[in-house]
């Protein structure tokens, strides 16, 4: 199957389909969503079934398979991350928050996009290896603790001048509330450091991933017969309920994209483009399956938009969200899952057979 | 009935600014204060009951010197990155000694 | 089996049986409830269902066999609006709004009924045909659409002709404000029109039910095999869920049957069942199934409860809710599931078997 | 602190009366309101939080001028068709052009 | 538009002692009220949205005559067994006959 | 297998290790929850699903068998509210409310409890009998409802006390509001005790039970088959997602143990084991099935923490719920369904090959 019947095919999958409906729902102004509730526990539960699935899977694999690729992977991410924000702040001209921020976002990773990976590769009766659940999990917190790492001490630095030419000019600036604000965000800024590193770790994506994940592999394919039905059977239905709300979300932002700029358009399209391409062929050199080159291109290509505007909005509350949410969910997250699996499996399959 | 005059502040934002608001308000130590998710309209559009996006509304009874330093830190730290609002009304209660 | 004999082990389903516990929860004021974000989701996962399964089976039968069947469905629906008017405005003596609101009630179709329908059929082991998904979402709002034109004619009769008088006795009554407040109203009600129109067709449950039509039209059978758990094994369980709070409401309502009055008691019986036998004749004449016969049958004999309050209590708020709700949830709704499902399965048995 | 007076008017009615309240709003250009599902009990029985009769609970910030017309069209067009009431209190704020 | 005093009583507290607040309140005979769930913090600890601990919030419409006398039975009744808080405020409604 | 081993391997299942998981996010202050939506009706939803079970089995075996078994499990929980009671209040020292409080918590059984030990023993591949589902629901309120009669009866006597003593010391006292607000408690007290019985009876809890047994009976296993899959083979994942959520309360209450003391520490542990091991004896020698005499046992050992604190909160609101819920919740429940179902289930086994 070449790319476009295969992007055809991929289009006429009810992931896909169930998405559009959410999106043509919020466009028409229907009242159509789905509960609070429900779009709530739904990513835990898919999280759980990731996790599980790749604990298992682990257990037959071993850990030291495992090894390499997770370096490579946050190497990746990093390099990446760091990429973006020099992409962001000197060709697109964002100011420094915006550009960590966004840099960020797409460095990290997408825990709902690598469920509709999963969900592809199942439908196309390729497998992938478990172990890149727990690539998941330790990518998510990586690219945004270096991102506010790095914000942190370009704000330091600001503030040090500041501090540094208010202390030469002037001694009654002392009292100037901006300048003491300033100096109040510097230390707020540090603190929230540790505090955005401890609350990236104990968030519930990675609670959830990081436990199944360690559930999966104690409990073994045996043990988890009898929760099958749950945790792997309902899967492929309950990420088609889960897409309906992410569409419905996604439309209420079409209407954002005019304002974000043709600049962050285009790079919402590019980057995860190179970003994955880059990964399938690193992962295939590193030996994966084809289908696991596929899951950990589409690591690299996804951004974060449920993780991240929890994280970004305490730890870089400077930054614009409409920006790095609308980019994410409303163009990102559509072309990864319509365009960019396909491409990628197309790839992954023709660097296998090389 | 001997009924005790106090302040209340109601804070309505969205909901990634909570965690700093109960920080500030843990920080000038007040006694307590109730909160739930709404939703609402403003210069920042509809916000929906969303994950990403919804708002939640704060109240505090508080005494009048709290309220001052209060909403001070709050506009001063977070007027400018948050949707937020903030209003104080009066309220009477009968063991003011339970609202500091 | 004879009537009473299925009417017997229809009574024995876990689909009545928990509907009938729902209804004894509420009279005994039992704090049993289903929480309010899986009611409100179970409507949408029905109607997701609902219509999965038509357009899939409408993929293999054509849509030719279904424009006849529609256009009379259609046709039935407008001409037992007028008809329900007519008899509750003459015999009834009921007012221009109640009227037309209960009109419609009983013209428009209950999703929820048509869920039980399909799942009774199920378990007798008979088919119906798929296109009656998209009956059921071409009728929704057929009837609402009707009976709001047909009250804002009137009222904009009655307006004009009030006008004419204010006119005619006195120029001061122009400052009258209950005269301008019922301009007004005519007004508000000429837009509301068009606003009605537009809110039933993006309603929900229009929008989920057409778009899983064409969902599962586009996918067919083999694109629904990975969410067939999801979207039709478990449908029978969820529809038991959901009865359970249909019967706690429906409990609820039972104190008010007394203030609707022996006549609408009386209509909210005999209605249904004329309808519900003319659907099922005129289907047979035009060659449906067994079963597509009794769900045609269904269609005409159910009132809507579900859809009717949001649209009517805007379209036309001079109506009481009290009595449209109560009898079609109180009484016809029961009385359709329990009752007349046996009835018109009894009876398109015998006809098709002539 | 400079604190302005402000009116905080509190609409509590069936959930299907939502719309029309906002439309008047609107109409009236508010600046914003705030809105959450309620129960209540009233002369029309308990309302529960069933799919068909759940109460919604609106309140608005305004200024006194629009107060009066906002509060005279709802009683005027829904009254008499919705289980509806309202109430007015008085409030404090810190930036009052933000509600208009 | 002629608008008529009243007062409005707030009572917040855990979700078991609420049927004891609306068995207090049906026994005064007040017209009406409404009550939604909240989360708090206050001196018995952060109450979650949990299945056993959780908050409401009860809000009554009444006459200064009825409101004595039910803030009395609250406080005598229950202030020792539940936690609970309550406070009275300023309203301002245009049918009075209906909040009695 | 020896009892420390088959500990191990029910460590090992997901009902147990999402339980830990969840214990483990609540102690790293993880924002991990189950919506409370889904954690409200998941109860509900295992209720019916053991209440099913229950009517179907029950119709093969009928009702004699279990009469005596209800009979006896009634006597026995009596006699250990009882027991319990005087342990508290002579060995514990609490005051007569807490005591009567913790006693019948712990006269009175679990539901969640019993769902997990349902899930063991299949796990097990043992089976039990149906008719344990009916002694679940109707041992419900019996414990209740005697600890509530009691502390009436001590409360009346107390205050009859004071009233004389008022009467003869002093007749203005009478105008004293405290010794009003007594003697008005009593009354309330006495009122309450109808007020409890009768919302015992109709809580959610027994009435979705009973009529989920019913309507199991009614249909039998035939009519149950369209539903199986939500009812029966749904149960097991379920029921892990419920207790991710029943670990994430119990790990908030874990620093509360520290408040509860050593005597209700003790307590928790020992009253469990030795009500569940005289629990299986006694109901192996009433000739139930190794796995029978398992659930027999732990009908016994378990202690309410659902239904308490709903109940005992109205019912006697002197008493402090952080003691009867920490120890419930946070004690016993892993207690019991970590080491006490092997312990039951070796014991049994021992039991029946005598
Ligand atoms: N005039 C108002 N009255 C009541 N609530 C308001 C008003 N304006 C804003 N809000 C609330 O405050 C939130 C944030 O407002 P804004 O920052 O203007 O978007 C809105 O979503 C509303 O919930
Ligand atoms: N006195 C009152 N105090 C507070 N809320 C009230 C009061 N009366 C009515 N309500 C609320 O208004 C809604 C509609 O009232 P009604 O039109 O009297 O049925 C009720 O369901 C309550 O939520
Ligand atoms: N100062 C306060 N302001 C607003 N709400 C409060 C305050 N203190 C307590 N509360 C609320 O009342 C509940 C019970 O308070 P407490 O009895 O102090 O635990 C808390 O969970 C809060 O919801
Ligand atoms: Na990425
Ligand atoms: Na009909
Ligand atoms: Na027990």
């Amino acid at each position: 199957m070449g790319i476009i019947e295969l992007i055809q095919s991929n289009l006429l999958t009810p992931v896909v389909l169930f998405f559009i409906l959410g999106i043509v729902a919020a466009r028409i102004k229907s009242d159509l969503k789905i509960p609070e509730a429900i779009s709530e526990f739904l990513p835990i539960y898919l999280l759980a079934a990731i996790g599980l699935h790749g604990g298992i899977e682990m257990r037959t694999t071993g850990f030291e398979s495992m090894l390499i690729p997770m370096f490579v992977a946050i190497a990746l991410s990093l390099i990446m991350t760091l990429n973006h924000y020099q992409i962001l702040r000197k060709l697109g001209k964002f100011n420094i928050f915006d550009s960590y921020a966004l840099a960020s976002t797409y460095g990290a990773v997408g825990a709902v996009t690598f469920s509709v990976g999963l969900s592809f590769l199942k439908n196309q009766g390729v497998t992938s290896e478990g172990f890149l659940a727990a690539i998941l999990a330790v990518l998510e917190p990586v690219s945004f603790v270096l991102a506010i790492f790095l914000t942190n001490m370009a704000v330091s630095k600001m503030v040090q001048k500041k501090k540094q030419t208010l202390q030469k000019y002037s001694k009654d600036d002392q009292n100037d509330p901006t300048a003491y604000a300033e100096l109040e965000a510097s230390i707020k800024q540090n603190r929230s450091f540790y505090h955005v590193l401890r609350e990236s770790i104990t968030g519930k994506a990675i609670v959830i991933l990081l436990g199944s994940i360690m559930i999966g592999y104690a409990i073994g394919k045996e043990g988890f017969q009898p929760i099958k039905l749950v945790f792997e059977d309902l899967f492929a239905g309950a990420i088609v309920i889960f897409l309906i709300e992410m569409g419905i979300i996604a439309g209420k932002r079409l209407d954002d994209i005019r304002n974000v700029g043709p600049f962050l358009v285009g790079f919402s399209i590019i980057i995860p483009t190179i970003n994955g391409v880059i990964g399938v062929a690193v992962s295939t050199f590193l030996g994966l399956s084809v289908g696991g080159s596929v899951m950990f291109g589409l690591l690299l290509a996804s951004a974060s938009f449920i993780a991240a505007p929890a994280v970004l909005r305490t730890a870089i509350p400077q930054a614009k969200p409409s920006l790095y949410i609308t980019s994410a969910l409303g163009i990102t997250f559509p072309y990864n899952i319509i365009v960019m699996l396909p491409i990628m499996l197309t790839l992954s399959s023709y660097l296998h057979n090389l | 009935m001997k009924l005790y005059e106090i302040k209340l502040l109601t804070i309505t934002c969205e909901v990634l600014a909570q965690r700093n608001i109960f920080d500030i308000l843990d920080k000038h130590q007040v006694s307590g204060y109730t909160f739930y998710e709404v939703e609402g309209s403003g210069s920042k559009n509809l916000h929906g009951k969303g994950i990403t996006d919804k708002n939640v509304k704060i109240e505090v009874l508080l005494s009048n010197d709290k309220l001052e330093s209060i909403v001070e830190e709050i506009m001063r730290t977070m007027f400018s990155d948050f949707a937020i609002i903030l209003y104080v009304g009066d309220a009477k209660v009968i063991r003011s000694e339970k609202f500091t």
